[in-house]
């Protein structure tokens, strides 16, 4: 029967598979979570704080509304809701079938699951038994070992085993002999036979004689784990649960690189004192190893001087991980700040890095705040460590060579390394029996467009098995593939868990209310077209305001700059126009909007003149109508009621476009040169003398900010000129390549071809002599120390973006916009695409500088919190919402003021003070605020809690 | 060395362009990160460091190049190559100059070539090397009295230490002849 | 801009209440609230007044003080009135009216608020006998006058001033649209006035008072050693109460004669509450509630949380009381509470370095907070705030 | 750092502790916040720290909602100390509840001095989630200078 409520798996409860579970189930749809480990979390269960501030805030992430359905505490406690099945210490087994009717089979580790796979593990060589018996004990399988065949065979008679690995050539009996014999007294046993390189044709013989599989020494350990992995799962396939969803969510996340695999330059778990920024994290936590203090994890002593390196087993081919993971540069910027001002006897904090990535929003401002804290930042890479001698007391040595060539050496108690991320076991096994789409490294490849979908229909992934990503990608992520979820369980014709739920008494009945069906999306470009058709598609109406006379935005100029973007662009536009629950108004913008939030009339009016719309109109639009502008406009608008608002006005390039660049000398702002390009207006006949000069008014006061996507733009464009005519001179000028996770490529691409990237320092920065010839660029080369020009025939300045968003239409909906002008979010890394009321959201780059890709996850994540508001019909007051008793209420408006959700308002015809459910959050300050004892909070008010400090005073222990 | 002099040898060696070009290939996605000069044993010796090299390589700067003593002093010790992130082939980059210098027979690394030269020519001849006969080769090669005088106290204290062996060449010739075809066909390709 | 009113050798209290009668016949304002004598009794109570000839009873100086016109202006001021109103008010009434326009109670933009240097008050037993011993049953009105504006006084001939008054801490007009200033004034001669905000300026000008006077010469050095001695004064009544309710033991001899009337409430300018919490059920304990704490101490006296009603009403009203004194004069137990919530509010808002009344900018305290502020006073450190 | 490890004998007999005769046993209330010191609370607990039991917990969801009658009721009910404990500035689950409650902790340490309450008696400290050790600390470390304070007055008798 297919009208049954709509039912989604996610595997893996990280910080991913948390927000994505949330979303479902705050929609009123349920979740099955698997998690292999012991516990719901993953790395957050280890995190205090979390970057880019140094607080925490996770349990920001629990839904705002129904919160009687979940337990409000802190996540790190737990999480539970009524609709979220949680298992822990679970294994997937199996995962088969098609959108809105997958079948997962899937087991519990403690009871039936590792313990009812015993291995055998036979080989001559004692490092080798005991290696491999390590590994998989610590995996939870029971392991025996033989050193012979013959003891082997005398194992087989007694235990029971469902899995054996033999090697090949063994004094006595060999191997071969070996599997024949075995399989003779228990048919059924699984045999992997390991070889050393030549003998694999003896090993493929055995396999004809049943063995299942060989494996080729020296071997690695994932390989011999995903081995008996699939042992494990074909043998407890029997008595295993199997369930059916509608669709699967895949948030594993990565796993970090162990430095000491291959070289081990820096001697982790030699030299005491080296050890990773996930272990420095539990030693800054009060909760870890060292308790209250910050001390040497072997000799004791307190730690004065830090040293953080970044890049170990990422951005390096050797460990074949040559793409950025990402988080690590944040994760030692956060680190170093905390320990200068967590503890005073920090004295020297240094942070080695070669780019400082600090890409997010509020991340560069962040980085400063820790070098003001007295961080030092060094350009360098350290080649290697020895271990401290008497001499130094135990202190690392550590000596480095800055980009001047000075030879520097100084003393650390304490070495973090920056481990990289890469695809864990779980990851390539699943990604290779589903065959998903994998990128070179084995993380799962995004649909080009589609930022939570994979190659297969109906499974979904989000998080870093998509690739290493921070907190705030992560959570963005997740719920855009909660709306891709609940798009399939919608297809699947699968309804709510509880969609209209009656009111319990008559006065929670009046205190409910219920939004306007609508939403109504602000800017035509192609965020908000992503997120009119998601919120149109799941069965809403939608209004799309455009204020200039064509949708598309800035795509209609990136076009050509992003590999099959026309053809989306293209797409998106026809679908819009296209959508019967679109309706879609240009040269229209919102005049001001009337109402409480989830029950708004807004009154649209077409933009003053019918000509083209000039800059200083734009301009003018952006810092909203003047007053008196907008009573003229009153009388024409078209009201229009809607219970969610989307603002996804974009942005524009930052630096307005008079500030006296003239192009006859070669001076291009980055979007003009992009058009060049796309317009194949440079003459790639003889070869050309280009400047690409990145941070150009960006990172600097007054735009404290990475507009994070400039770097990837000037790559694409140095390797298109490249391509042009290879011959011509491309040099970038940069502080800090911002190339996180796989765009990394991209950087090694570009110097593959040639491009010289010459760092500078704020203080330095190149300086353009332009007259009508040409434009000249000195420099001095920070490395060759030698004052350098050149005569460019272009140079090209990257900008950066600023927002369009005004801080008048951000306020007419009760948001705001924070000091860099974007949308101000309710928190930066746990609800990046709402505004403190659920009601108000934006995407785009309106709401944050970022990529095609990010634009279009936080469209997709803004339309799925849409789609699970204008769901519901009603929203009543819980148990723990505010109440009024006007009778004693004198309107000072004191509570008012101090109620953090601004949840409370004068309903202005009865004169009395309402509270709005779906705002309140129970938390009681209002009843604190309040003298008089007019605001209520059930339980949280004078009566019950007099009461309850009477007994707390009085009862006896 | 001024960079036109530089051009002007390498015009008529295509070869050695080639070589250089193929040098300048290899080093092309150098991140500048430094570890190839904090691991070098003899950067302290030298007068560009081996980062800066690289940088002087990509960015055209022959005349840098060949006026450093840098790929001269390098051990071919293999540190380098070993720690490069990048896994770049550093120290055959490093030995690629040399050669290019060598061939340039540039004056300014005069002694160097010549010492080089004999010290080939003594180890093809007798599979070994013979100390005594190696210097006397250099010196007469070098052509400049200073030099030899410059060598005198080194050599009486390895005589004091029976490091300096005075007798002339007995043994037959080495058998090295072949090895050393081969890696000069090899050079050809 | 100052001006002056000529007196034209009529008593003080005739030229004012011609100033008045002037503004309602020139239109300046529709209405004018000023105390005056009800029924030709003793007691003054502020009066809405808007026909000029109704001016004969109003006693615009006078050691009568017993409600605080603060909350009346409020009432009137809640909405829009359409009218514009002249209210007459003293230094703390003009301040606890801007407190209260911060709890959004009123409203300034339809009044003009005319405030004088203060003439302070008597308690309510010493103003009958001084009210007695006048001719017409009202005191010696201009002797009071010309007394207290002379020289710092906290006693005029036998009458000690109210404890309130003896340690206000500004006696002259704060933020007030017109202040008429008296210390040190020829009040035979003239009244300086001077227009403190343009609503000021057009009122005086409307009764063409043009930038004629200037503030009396001694006035400076006279206000200067009366907020001396108020200080003084304040310092000794801080004292003084810290020993009479230094502990819970003295607190409840302090209080025993309280009976929970809560005269003291209604009476309170800053009290604006429709509905004390203390009226409410909120506090309506269960019988068992009374005999559990019976058992805890052997005795509870009834009605209890006299002490809890007079704490949490010094925890609402600790940044906005503004010193009035008419608690205490409204108690009919005749408890000093003035004394204590003067004492313990000054202390409390000096935390917050909050003045009540003295910017109508200035927000609440605890309305709004910073992100990093008082630190000393977070963890187990012993850097206590005593 | 050494767990403080208590003999179970050490906790008070079972009954409210009184003032006479054996050495005082302080009574305490806790104002703890729902989300971080509740928490390190629990983290305490599983931690198996001990601390002292004099202290009763009450669960509030922020400390933004602990009213200032709160505390005066409790020292009117006899307490001998109040703790209000919540989240570092910038945790607070709803946002600034933390900031509010240490201006009406500061408004309460004006006033109830002034009555022989001393003002080391009412605490307010930030406790986050991961601070099990600081929470166990924090409660050894105030009742022991409650201890030295001695009883409050109000628990000898009734306040009218």
């Amino acid at each position: 029967m297919t009208d049954q409520i709509g039912r989604t798996l996610v595997i893996g409860g990280g910080i991913s598979g948390i927000r994505a579970s949330l979303d479902l189930a705050q929609s009123g749809f349920q979740v099955l979570l698997l998690e292999q480990s012991d516990r719901v979390g993953g790395l957050l269960s280890q995190l205090d704080t979390q970057f880019p501030t140094s607080t925490c805030g996770m349990c920001r992430m629990l839904p705002m509304m129904d919160r009687d359905h979940g337990d409000p505490q802190c996540l790190r406690r737990g999480l539970a809701h009524d609709n979220i099945e949680i298992c822990v210490s679970t294994d997937l087994i199996s995962l088969t079938g098609e959108p809105g009717n997958f079948t997962v089979s899937f087991i519990d580790q403690t009871d039936g699951g590792r313990q009812e796979c015993p291995v055998l593990v036979v080989d001559d060589e004692k490092i080798v038994r005991d290696s491999m018996k390590e590994w998989l004990m610590e995996e939870g399988y029971p392991v025996q070992t033989a050193a012979s065949a013959a003891k082997a065979l005398e194992l087989l008679e007694t235990g029971d085993f469902k899995a054996m690995l033999t090697d090949i050539k063994m004094p006595g009996m060999d191997g071969v002999t070996l599997l024949t014999r075995a399989r003779e007294i228990q048919p059924d046993l699984a045999v992997v036979m390991m070889t050393a390189y030549a003998a694999v044709d003896t090993a493929v013989e055995a396999m004809k004689q049943g063995a299942l599989d060989y494996l080729v020494k020296p071997f690695d350990p994932d390989a011999v784990l995903l081995m008996v992995d699939r042992i494990y799962k074909d043998a407890v396939a029997k008595n295993a649960r199997t369930d059916t969803v509608d669709a699967v969510i895949l948030a594993t996340g990565a796993t970090f690189f162990h430095p000491d695999q291959g070289i081990n330059a820096y001697g982790y778990g030699r030299i005491p004192g080296v050890v990773t920024n996930l272990e420095f994290e539990r030693m800054l936590s009060h909760a870890g190893p060292g308790g209250m203090d910050l001390t040497h994890p072997v000799t004791g002593r307190p730690v004065t001087r830090i040293a953080w390196f970044q890049c170990v087993g990422s951005r390096d081919i050797q460990t074949g991980t040559p793409f950025c993971s990402s988080t690590c540069c944040m994760i030692a910027v956060k680190q170093s700040l905390l320990a200068k001002t967590m503890y005073p006897q920090v004295t020297e904090a240094c942070v080695f890095y070669m780019d400082l990535r600090t890409w997010g929003k509020a991340s560069d401002a962040y980085a400063r705040q820790a070098e003001t804290a007295g961080v030092r930042f060094v350009r360098a890479r350290v080649h290697s460590l020895a271990p401290g001698s008497k001499e130094t007391d135990g202190a690392i040595p550590v000596v480095w060579m800055d980009p001047s060539g000075e030879r520097n050496q100084s003393l650390f108690d304490l070495v973090v390394l920056a481990p990289g991320q890469h695809p864990d076991a779980f990851l390539t096994g699943f990604v290779k029996d589903q065959e998903l789409a994998a990128d070179d490294w084995g993380f799962v490849r995004p649909e080009p467009f589609l930022p939570a979908h994979t190659s297969r229909p109906g499974i979904f992934a989000c998080g870093s098995a998509t690739g290493p990503k921070d907190i705030h990608d992560s959570v963005t992520g997740a719920t855009a593939a909660a709306l891709s979820a609940m798009q399939v369980m919608a297809g699947a014709g699968r309804h709510l868990v509880q969609n209209s739920e009656p009111a319990e008494s008559p006065d929670q009945q009046a205190a409910g209310i219920s939004l306007f069906p609508g939403a109504l999306v602000i800017g035509g470009g192609i965020a908000g077209m992503t997120a009119a058709l998601a919120i149109a598609d799941q069965g809403f109406e939608v209004d799309l305001v455009e204020k200039t006379d064509q949708l598309g935005g800035n795509l209609v100029w990136l076009q050509n700059g992003i590999q099959g973007a026309d053809d989306f662009l293209e797409q998106q536009m026809a679908a819009v126009q296209a959508h019967d629950r679109i309706r879609v108004h240009t040269r229209t913008c919102v005049a001001e909007t009337t109402g409480r939030p989830g029950r708004w009339v807004t009154r649209l009016t077409p933009v003053a003149d019918a000509g083209k719309i000039t800059d200083a109109q734009i301009l003018e639009q952006e810092s909203g109508p003047s007053p008196e502008d907008r009573s003229a406009r009153q009388s024409a608008g078209v009201p229009v009621r809607h219970g969610v608002v989307v603002l996804a006005v974009g942005g524009a390039e930052a630096g307005s476009d008079t500030d006296g660049l003239d192009q006859k000398s070669g001076i291009y702002t980055q979007q003009q040169f992009q058009l060049l390009l796309d317009g194949n207006d440079i003459d790639s006949g003889s070869p050309l003398q280009v400047a690409l000069f990145q941070c150009h008014g960006s990172r600097e006061p007054g735009r404290e900010y990475c507009s994070r996507v400039c770097c990837p733009r000037s790559l694409d464009q140095a390797l298109r000129l490249k391509t042009l005519n290879p011959d011509t001179r491309v040099v970038i000028f940069y502080r800090d390549m911002m190339t996180p996770g796989l765009t990394e490529a991209d950087y090694t691409e570009a110097r593959k071809k040639g491009v010289v990237f010459v760092p500078y320092e704020p203080g330095n920065a190149p300086n353009l002599a332009a007259d009508d010839t040409g434009c000249q660029v000195t420099w001095t080369d920070p490395i060759l120390g030698r004052a350098m020009e050149m005569d460019a025939d272009y140079v090209v300045l990257a900008k950066g973006i600023r927002s369009s968003l005004s801080k008048d239409l951000a306020r007419m909906f009760g948001a705001d916009v924070d000091g860099s002008g974007f949308f101000d979010q309710a928190d930066i890394k746990w609800r990046p695409v709402e505004a403190m009321d659920p009601r108000v959201l934006a995407c785009g780059i309106c709401l944050e500088p970022g990529s095609l890709a990010l634009t279009l996850a936080s469209a997709r994540a803004a339309a799925a919190k849409a789609v699970s508001l204008l769901g519901r019909q009603t929203f009543f007051p819980g148990q723990d919402t505010a109440r009024v008793r006007s009778a004693f209420c004198s309107l000072c408006q004191i509570c008012i003021d101090a109620c953090p959700f601004n949840a409370r308002f004068i309903d202005p015809e009865t004169r009395t003070l309402k509270v709005d459910p779906l705002a309140c959050q129970g938390c009681g300050i209002c009843a604190a605020a309040c003298p008089s004892g007019a605001a209520v909070v059930a339980g949280r008010s004078l009566a019950p809690m007099m009461k309850t400090i009477h007994a707390a005073l009085n009862t006896p222990l | 060395m001024h960079l036109t002099d530089i051009r002007e040898k390498l015009a008529d060696r295509p070869d050695l362009t080639r070589h250089l070009a193929q040098v300048k290939e290899q080093m092309a996605t150098c991140i500048q990160c430094g570890t190839c000069s904090g691991s070098c044993p003899n950067a302290g010796f030298m007068d560009m460091t081996p980062r800066r090299m690289w940088r002087a390589v990509l960015a055209d700067r022959l005349d840098l190049v060949f006026s450093s003593q840098t790929f001269m002093l390098c051990a071919s010790c293999y540190v380098c190559t070993l720690r490069c992130p990048r896994g770049l082939p550093l120290t055959d980059a490093m030995a690629a100059l040399k050669q290019v210098a060598f061939a340039l027979d540039l004056d300014r690394f005069k002694r160097s070539t010549r010492f080089y030269r004999a010290f080939m020519d003594n180890i093809r001849q007798y599979g070994r090397v013979r100390e005594t006969e190696l210097m006397a080769r250099y010196f007469l090669a070098v052509k400049d009295p200073r030099v030899p005088m410059s060598y005198t106290g080194m050599g009486i204290k390895l005589m004091a230490k029976h490091k300096l062996h005075p007798h002339f060449p007995t043994l037959g010739p080495g058998r090295l002849g072949p090895l050393f075809e081969r890696a000069t066909q090899q050079q050809e390709q | 801009m100052i001006a002056s009113i000529q007196t034209k050798n009529q008593s003080i209290t005739r030229t004012l209440q011609d100033f008045f009668a002037d503004l309602l016949k020139t239109g300046a304002v529709d209405a004018v609230l000023v105390p005056s004598r009800i029924s030709e009794s003793l007691y003054v109570k502020p009066c809405l007044i808007t026909s000029a000839d109704q001016m004969d009873p109003t006693v615009p100086l006078g050691p009568g003080f017993f409600v605080n016109a603060g909350p009346m202006v409020s009432r009137l001021t809640r909405t829009k009135a359409g009218a514009t109103i002249g209210v007459w008010l003293r230094p703390c009434e003009v301040r606890a009216f801007v407190e209260l326009t911060k709890l959004r109670q009123g409203g300034r933009e339809e009044v003009v608020i005319l405030s004088m240097d203060c003439p302070m008050a008597l308690s309510r037993k010493d103003y009958e006998d001084w009210a007695a011993q006048g001719d017409e049953g009202l005191g010696d009105v201009d002797t009071w006058i010309h007394t207290v504006y002379q020289k710092p006084v906290t006693q005029v001939d036998a009458w000690p001033v109210a404890r309130a008054c003896q340690v206000c801490e500004s006696p002259y007009p704060v933020n007030a649209d017109v202040s008429v200033m008296l210390y040190g004034a020829d009040l035979d001669k003239e009244i300086p006035v001077r227009a403190d905000t343009e609503k000021g300026e057009k009122l005086l000008a409307a009764l063409d008072l043009t930038d004629g006077g200037q503030e009396p010469e001694p006035r400076n050095a006279l206000l200067a050693n009366l907020t001396a001695d108020r200080t003084a004064a304040f310092q000794a009544l801080d004292e003084e109460m810290r020993v009479r309710t230094g502990s819970i033991d003295a607190l409840n001899r302090f209080f025993s004669a309280c009976v929970n009337c809560h005269n003291c409430r209604s009476v309170c300018p800053a009290c604006y509450c429709k509905e004390c919490v203390f009226n409410t059920d909120a506090v309506a304990y269960a019988p068992t509630q009374y005999l559990s704490w019976a058992d805890k101490w052997g005795q509870v006296p009834m009605p209890n949380d006299t002490v809890f009603f007079h704490l949490t009403r010094l925890a609402h009203i600790g940044c906005t009381c503004v010193g009035c004194g008419q608690c205490t004069l409204a108690c009919p137990s005749q408890i000093p509470v003035a004394d204590l919530f003067i004492s313990v509010t000054r202390n409390v808002r000096n935390a917050f370095d909050y003045v009540p009344g003295r910017d109508d900018a200035e927000p609440l305290p605890l309305s709004v907070f910073q992100e990093s502020e008082f630190t000393d006073i977070v963890g187990m450190g012993n850097k206590e705030v005593t | 750092m050494t767990q403080t490890v208590m003999e179970p004998s050490q906790a008070t007999p079972s009954k409210i502790p009184s003032l006479t005769g054996e050495a005082f046993e302080p009574v305490l209330i806790a104002f703890v916040c729902n989300w971080c010191t509740y928490t390190a609370a629990d983290l305490a607990g599983t931690s198996r720290l001990s601390y002292p039991d004099n202290v009763r917990l009450v669960r509030v969801m922020c400390t933004g909602m602990v009213d200032p009658q709160y505390v005066i009721k409790a020292f009117l009910e006899g307490a001998d100390a109040v703790l209000v404990s919540g989240c570092h500035p910038g945790d607070c689950h709803y946002i600034n509840g933390n900031y509010k409650a240490r201006r009406r902790i500061l408004l309460l340490k004006q006033i109830l001095p002034r009555f022989g309450i001393d003002a080391k008696r009412l605490r307010l400290t930030w406790i986050g989630a991961s601070d099990g050790i600081e929470f166990a600390q924090t409660m050894t470390r105030f009742v022991k200078d409650i201890k030295e304070i001695g009883p409050c007055q109000a628990r000898q008798q009734p306040v009218i």
